[in-house]
């Protein structure tokens, strides 16, 4: 494998196929399938394959393909492999172009993980950025203009911090930034920008405003956005922090318990985000905007990995970026069937649909259970690295947020459940159609993962452990069904084993008598006919807590932004008075303009 | 509905005696609060009688009950709301009848929308008599019904699902439309 | 071996032509300027791969260099005007959409604007810049007033009193010199430029600097660029936006770099580009009529220019010439898409413009072209951009910087306006016809070109950065 | 090896068979302590056998739809599971083979399955009842989380059974963090959905809530989840600070240290259980925004205080057990 081989197959193939797919008309999303599969399949060969590359295309963009790589580009492939299947059967208006934004998007997101140098790091972030921005323009132009001020953002974030290591090493290469010549204090700017920049990807507050909006545009397309897209704000960050700066020099700021004094706040504000994005999650109605605050709670916690830095931590971060992805997009994809199917984007207007939709509801049940840390999938064990991590540190204001935040990922992820899929079926509900089949194996290739590391954390973890000793990190402790912190450890094997005999213990005693269905109006409702009685309680859900927070819930960060842009849009206002249109004091600035010309450069002699 | 049709005793099984057994020390009730006969439920209830030395509590709901007390007259409209309920309710299940008006109509017995006799509709395993029956006539029911159970007598479950199409036919005779 | 004085004979020749033809037909002299600007653009081209060889002199009248005119081409003045006579071209192909009648001296104004921008590129001799200078003024003071309408009369009487004043400053910098060094060929000028007076070095540069500037699109100079670009006819805003102003800006570069080798002015240099960026920016952001948009957005990239230009090192001089290139193709569209967006809404309101970019035929390219304007690859704005701020990054202007990505970020912000209102959901779809999507699929193929394979360019645009910053 | 398996297998299984039996008796014991608080003879304290025997022999059950069986299962399936992570009387049971993280997300399961199948019912008074549920679990948490923080950092162990060997070696957790022992009883009210905290149930408002299309077998088997819950929260408190009722170390006293160590198990799990069920007793029942509102007021506050001592006393102090 040389250079161009690399760099032809993850970025030119994407890119030729995002050419292609766009004449494809009705065909454009399996074309795309179709490029982004064999992309996926040069990356299960070239496992172990790695090496670092250089591309002269007038500027030098210098590639790496190691194990962090890898691993990303792993989740990246497979969730956008998922997203486009799904967007196979799901009537996309235009498809052609869908697919095209798409691969670009997968084109921006593999040079961002493959790139060894910053100039094509922020070369491919903003290839990605702009053509997340132009699907979402697909939807609402008003939620793109949002996304794209922070992108934007992002990006300008980003380059204050590459700026700066250029400044001092006059060079965009990540090794040279590691020579030595950049002190520390320039460090913290740098580290500071560049994780401020790669965490309005991950939506950490009081950057997270564009979320819920980007995420309420085409489901495919947001499952790629959110599962896969915003786990580049997790790499980034890994990668600035502990690739680019290394552990040396972030305890060079101090360190608070063995965790550096840098990346306490950021600890800190993912503990914060977590927190708040769940409970702003639990009072959404509409399915993808509470899909977003989840997103950006769970995002939260990879935060807190990323900030405490320990092995463990880390190997949290990186093993919940990888969960997140799988049931956020999973997520995303059910509840995309379920809207595909009823046309309903309001949780109180569905209910009932799980008998009409068995698989789509048990993979989405799955998803939950992820999302939510039922130890029967992997979403645990990343959950507990983090909780371990923070409590083996004894944080004690990270952890009980993040650990209430868990709690509070329980009301929400029933408020899917019980709202559109468990609940009273709705009458012009009565003939949906369960989601179709490349919907269905889309969901199911997501849900797969979850499953298997979780029966063999090992598997994965192993994979995590090369990511941290490729980093300089140490590794963490781990055998194939077991993991452990230093406070703590758990034996999955003993877990699937325990559960599965109660299991059958429980449909022992369930299968000894029979039962018989009745139709879902049989309810008790005091006598009282069901067609007089709402039978599905889902609108306002939450609203005694709702009550409760109201005191809390008046701030909001949106609004701040709103307050913010107006005093300096207001500004602007004041400032085009420079330009009265009277040319007479054009020629009078003409003068004046002289003058001070004429007084600088006799000063400047 | 004049003659009862099945044997007045289910042939004893053990299993079905130690069913019986557990029935009759635990019934769960609904009670159907139509009329004035409510009223004598809480000293029944409370510390005075007490019928929970006897297994039995009230339920909120029929899917839970066992025992249904309909304790007053029965208007044509709540008897739609009985019948839902007692549907509801899952065999083996009784109902105690409360005072003279599901027996005859009681002092409603000329009434244009009050029903004469409960057991057309629904099978009743026990009535009290009396306008209104006094609390210890409510635990002499209970007593009677437990040990009915127990001796395989209260059985208008069975008569119930037997002759379901008579039942529903005098029911509808009430009912103009079941869906409202 | 082709003579640059070609470049400029024939738009010459072609002006004035286009009356005689107009005589036989006036439909001819529409395909005339097309047929006159892609002989240029060719000959452009040509005069380009051969100035990779070796640069290109061109001694017009057989006067020798010191004392004679002469076309001096390197490989950055012939990239300059190759890019300028392609998006001439480009933009000709569009003028095939002016209704406006008389088409007869429009051409002619149009060739004499394409002739005068490329000359100034192009000439080696400070006098001669001056003529060409003053050829294109005119030429652009007569075409902003085409529309022959009070918007039009009113930008074109600023731009007559702006564009005068800057001249007679051009020409009293150009007198100066010449009275204290009694030469005007450029090279010479930077030869014996130590032999001057630091004073009267002072007043010719802060001359030539402000002259330039006018053109240029200068803070506080370019007051007259909204009136103008919004009064002219469409075809003509774009073709300010990359002719004139880029020749006025390559003209600025040279009188920095090439003749004045002032290193400790170069702050200030940037501090007016910082200007010119933000009062642009932030004007934009304020503005509902589109062309006025755009026209305020043009004064903020010329200022990202002149900041490049300004900061001095070799990555961002390459950054700014990068820029001029990415902005006049760039710019070039957007004002091309905005004549079709006008001409749909029947109405130059950006409000008034819902959902008139649905059609893919307008649609992509006014998205490639605002992507490349906001900065983001693989188009060709992405370099520019980066290199002039890493440029800024490696002198350690951070605030400036910093400033500056503020002030893109209000760029953004009013160029996502833009798009969401015309992609927004809207009355109908209008198809737009061959003379208005050619070239804007044509500008848009060239800016992902650019954008994804910018070795070619790059590769020269660096070494003569590295050439100038080094001379300098 | 097998045979230690095995061995450890039926140990795991009759403790757990205990611990329903246990679950039940207790049930029926807080029937008769409430009826002799409000002067009734109340049953016997062997009915709720009898209510569950009832139920589990019902001649017909009704379900809505096959989410329906998702309740049951799950909810005995899961609280078996999270028993059998629990010491009890000293027998380490799972507990070695994960720790409090594990044993609490593994508590989430019979509850998840349970809210599951409720909601399955199309009833909304299940709905209500779940959202109550879900909400009173947010406001109970919030203390419990604090507590059982406060416990990890000061004990630095999340597993239970080192947990416990720290009590035997150290202190017990309500001596050394009686702060915390408050606050997690005060939890402890909510979690076993003891008035004034049985908003979720509560029979006369949402006709019992999630279970109100629960009948025969499912709810039979209910209560014997709802057993075994209240055996395992009055055990995960008696864990937590009262040592698991270890009092003699088996690794010195053998099989008499396991039978002791039970019976004291038994009297604290009992003695945990009657505040409870004496509370209960004398309480009306509070609006869920009242519960809400008291648990993240006082509850969390006491929490809040616990977790400052065993903070001071860990970090600054240098208290290591």
């Amino acid at each position: 494998m040389d250079a161009l081989t690399l760099f032809g197959i993850f970025i030119l193939l994407p890119l030729v196929g995002a050419l292609l797919s766009y004449f494809g008309r009705k065909y454009a999303p399996i074309i795309a399938l179709i490029f982004v599969a064999i992309t996926g399949i040069f990356l299960y060969v070239w496992y172990g394959n790695f090496g670092s590359y250089t591309v002269d295309i007038g500027v030098k963009l210098n590639l790496t393909f190691d194990i962090t790589t890898w691993f990303f580009m792993l989740m990246i492939n497979t969730v956008i492999f998922s997203s486009l299947l799904f967007a196979v059967s799901a009537d996309l208006k235009n498809a052609g172009g869908f697919s095209t934004l798409m691969l670009l998007g997968f084109t921006g997101a593999n040079g961002v993980l493959l790139s060894r140098d910053f100039l094509s790091l922020y070369l491919f972030w903003e290839l990605m950025s702009w053509s997340v921005y132009v699907l979402i323009l697909r939807t609402s132009g008003e939620y793109a203009r949002r996304y794209l001020l922070f992108g934007v953002l992002s990006a300008y974030f980003i380059i204050m911090g590459i700026g700066i290591i250029y400044y001092y090493t006059g060079s965009f290469l990540y090794e040279d930034a590691l020579s030595g010549v950049i002190p520390y204090y320039a460090w913290a700017w740098i580290l500071v920008f560049l994780i401020l920049g790669f965490g309005v990807k991950m939506a950490i507050i009081p950057l997270h405003v564009w979320a819920p909006y980007a995420y309420s545009s085409e489901q495919p397309f947001v499952s790629f956005l959110s599962g896969g897209l915003s786990k580049l704000g997790t790499f980034g960050i890994y990668m600035s922090m502990y690739s680019i700066a290394g552990v040396g020099i972030l305890d060079s700021f101090g360190t608070f318990r063995g965790v550096s004094l840098l990346g306490y706040p950021f600890a800190l504000l993912g503990a914060i985000t977590a927190f708040v994005g769940t409970i702003l999650a639990i009072f959404q109605d509409d399915i993808r905007k509470l899909l977003a605050y989840s997103s950006i709670g769970q995002l939260g916690y990879v935060m807190v990995g990323l900030g405490l830095g320990t092995s463990l931590a880390l190997g949290g971060a990186l093993f919940h970026a990888f969960n997140h992805a799988f049931f956020k997009s999973l997520l995303f994809l059910g509840a995309g069937a379920v809207i595909y199917r009823t046309g309903k984007y309001k949780i109180s207007e569905m209910g009932g649909l799980g008998y009409r939709m068995p698989f789509t509801f048990l993979f989405v049940l799955f998803a939950i259970f992820g999302l939510a840390g039922i130890p029967l999938t992997s979403g645990f064990i990343s959950k507990w690295m983090l909780y371990e991590a923070a409590i083996e540190k004894k944080f004690v204001i990270i952890a009980p947020l993040m650990l209430i935040a868990s709690v509070g990922a329980f009301l929400y992820s029933y408020r899917i459940l019980y709202g559109i899929f468990l609940g009273g079926l709705k009458e012009e509900h009565k003939k949906v159609k369960e989601a179709p089949a490349p919907m269905l194996a889309a969901m199911f290739i997501l849900m797969l993962p979850l499953l298997i590391f979780s029966i063999v954390p090992g598997w994965i973890l192993g994979w995590i452990n090369d990511v941290l000793t490729n980093t300089g990190l140490k590794p963490i402790d781990y055998t194939q069904f077991t993991y452990y912190s230093s406070i703590g450890g758990a034996n999955m094997a003993t877990f699937w084993i325990a559960f599965m005999v109660l299991f059958f213990v429980a449909v022992a005693i369930f299968i000894m008598k029979r039962a018989r269905v009745v139709n879902q109006y049989d309810n008790y409702f005091a006598g009282e006919a069901p067609s007089s009685v709402a039978l599905h309680a889902a609108h306002n859900y939450y609203k005694p807590l709702k009550d409760t927070w109201a005191p809390m819930l008046k701030y909001s960060v949106d609004r701040a932004y709103e307050k913010f842009s107006k005093f300096f849009v207001d500004g602007f206002y004041e400032i085009k008075k420079i330009y009265t249109g009277n040319p007479q004091d054009y020629a009078a600035y003409l003068g004046i303009a002289f003058l001070i010309f004429l007084i600088i450069g006799w000063w400047l002699l | 509905m004049n003659e009862n049709p099945l044997p007045s005793v289910i042939p004893d099984k053990e299993w079905k005696k130690i069913q019986r057994m557990l029935s009759k020390r635990s019934l769960w009730m609904i009670h159907f609060c139509t009329g004035c006969g409510a009223m004598e439920m809480p000293p029944v209830m409370t510390s005075r009688y007490d019928m929970e030395r006897f297994g039995i509590i009230p339920m909120a709901t029929p899917r839970q009950a066992d025992l249904m007390l309909v304790t007053g007259y029965v208007a044509t409209k709540t008897l739609k709301r009985i019948v839902r309920v007692y549907e509801q309710m899952q065999d083996p299940k009784y109902v105690i009848a409360f005072g003279s008006c599901p027996i005859n109509g009681g002092i409603y017995w000329d009434s244009y929308n009050i029903i004469k006799r409960l057991d057309k509709y629904i099978p009743v395993d026990l009535y009290i008599a009396g306008c209104m029956p006094r609390p210890e006539a409510v635990m002499d029911a209970f007593l009677k019904l437990m040990k009915d159970i127990d001796e395989g007598k209260a059985n208008g479950w069975m008569r119930y699902r037997k002759y379901y199409d008579q039942y529903k036919r005098n029911q509808m005779r009430i009912f103009k439309r079941w869906d409202e | 071996m082709i003579r640059p004085v070609l470049l400029i004979a024939f738009p010459l020749f072609f002006a004035f032509l286009s009356p005689i033809i107009g005589l036989w037909s006036k439909k001819w002299v529409r395909y005339l300027i097309i047929f006159a600007t892609a002989l240029n653009a060719t000959l452009a081209g040509l005069l380009l791969l051969e100035v990779f060889q070796h640069p290109v002199f061109d001694i017009i009248g057989g006067f020798q260099p010191p004392l004679g005119i002469v076309l001096m081409v390197g490989p950055l003045g012939a990239i300059i005007a190759f890019i300028i006579n392609l998006v001439a071209f480009i933009i000709s192909i569009y003028n095939l959409k002016v209704e406006k009648e008389p088409i007869v001296r429009y051409s002619m104004l149009y060739l004499l604007l394409v002739m005068g921008s490329t000359g100034m590129v192009l000439t080696g001799d400070l006098f001669n810049l001056f003529v060409f200078l003053e050829v294109t003024s005119i030429a652009s003071y007569s075409l902003a007033a085409y529309n022959k309408d009070k918007k039009g009369f009113l930008g074109a009487m600023k731009y007559v009193i702006i564009g005068s004043i800057g001249s007679t400053f051009v020409l009293l910098g150009i007198t100066l010199i010449y009275s204290e060094l009694r030469t005007l060929n450029m090279l010479d000028i930077a030869a014996r430029i130590g032999t001057m007076d630091p004073y009267v070095k002072i007043i010719a540069f802060t001359s030539l600097f402000l002259g330039f500037g006018v053109e240029a699109e200068m803070f506080p100079l370019n007051t007259w660029v909204p009136d103008v670009y919004d009064g002219a006819p469409n075809p003509i805003s774009a073709a300010f936006a990359s002719l004139p102003a880029k020749a006025g800006i390559f003209a600025l570069a040279r009188v920095i770099f090439t003749m004045f080798s002032f290193t400790n002015f170069l702050w200030f240099v940037v501090i007016m580009g910082l200007l010119t960026v933000f009062f642009g920016e932030l004007i934009a952001y304020t503005q509902k009529n589109l062309k006025r948009m755009l026209a305020y957005s043009s004064i903020g990239q010329m200022g990202m220019i002149i900041m490049g230009l300004g900061i001095g090192t070799t990555l961002a001089v390459e950054g700014a010439f990068y820029q001029m290139i990415a902005h006049a193709l760039g710019k070039a569209l957007l004002f091309i898409a905005a004549g079709f967006l006008i001409y749909a809404a029947k109405s130059d309101k950006i409000e008034d413009m819902k959902g008139m970019a649905r059609n893919p035929l307008v649609g992509i390219p006014l998205l490639i072209g605002a992507l490349s304007i906001m900065g983001m690859p693989p188009f060709a704005g992405f370099y520019g951009k980066f290199f002039i701020l890493m440029g800024g990054f490696s002198e350690g202007y951070y605030a400036i910087i910093a400033l500056f990505l503020a002030a893109s970020i209000v760029e953004v912000a009013y160029y996502a306006r833009f798009i969401k209102i015309v992609f927004e959901k809207g009355n109908r779809v209008i198809r737009p016809d061959a003379a208005t999507y050619i070239p804007l699929i044509l500008l848009a193929i060239l800016i992902v070109l650019i954008g994804v394979y910018p070795k070619p360019i790059l590769a020269v645009l660096q070494h003569v950065s590295a050439f100038i910053t080094g001379g300098a | 090896m097998i045979v230690d398996w095995l061995i450890q297998a039926g140990l795991v299984a009759l403790y757990l068979f205990l611990a329903v039996v246990i679950g039940l008796l207790f049930m029926g014991i807080a029937r008769k302590v409430t009826a002799r608080v409000q002067n009734r003879v109340g049953p016997p304290v062997y009915q709720n056998f009898l209510d569950v025997g009832k139920l589990l022999a019902k001649k017909t059950n009704i379900k809505h739809n096959w989410i329906f069986d998702f309740a049951p299962l799950f909810a005995l399936a899961g609280v078996l599971l999270a028993l059998a992570y629990l010491p009890m009387g000293g027998y380490k049971m799972l507990s070695g083979e994960g720790d409090l993280i594990l044993l609490l997300y593994i508590m989430a399961i019979p509850a998840l399955g349970f809210a599951l199948g409720a909601g399955a019912s199309a009833n909304p008074n299940a709905g209500v009842g779940v959202m109550r549920a879900l909400m009173l679990m947010l406001s109970y948490e919030m203390p419990f989380l604090l507590v059982l923080l406060a416990l990890m950092i000061f004990y630095n162990t999340a597993s239970l059974s080192t947990l416990l060997e720290k009590q035997m070696s150290f202190a017990w957790g309500i001596v050394a963090l009686p702060i915390s022992a408050l606050a997690a009883d005060l939890a402890l009210q909510g979690m076993m959905m003891e008035k004034p905290f049985d908003i979720p149930i509560a029979p006369h408002e949402i006709a019992s809530g999630p279970l109100v299309e629960f009948g025969g077998k499912y709810l039979g088997m209910l209560m014997l989840y709802s057993a075994g819950s209240i055996v395992l929260e009055t055990t995960l408190f008696v864990d937590l600070f009262l040592g698991g009722g270890v009092v003699l170390n088996p690794a010195h006293y053998g099989i008499i240290a396991y039978v002791v160590n039970y019976l004291v198990w038994f009297v604290f799990i009992f003695i945990v259980w009657m505040i409870a069920v004496l509370i209960n007793a004398v309480f009306p029942r509070f609006r869920i925004e009242q519960a809400f509102k008291f648990y993240w007021k006082w509850p969390t506050v006491i929490a809040i205080l616990g977790l400052i001592q065993a903070y001071i006393m860990s970090v600054f102090m240098g208290v290591v057990p």
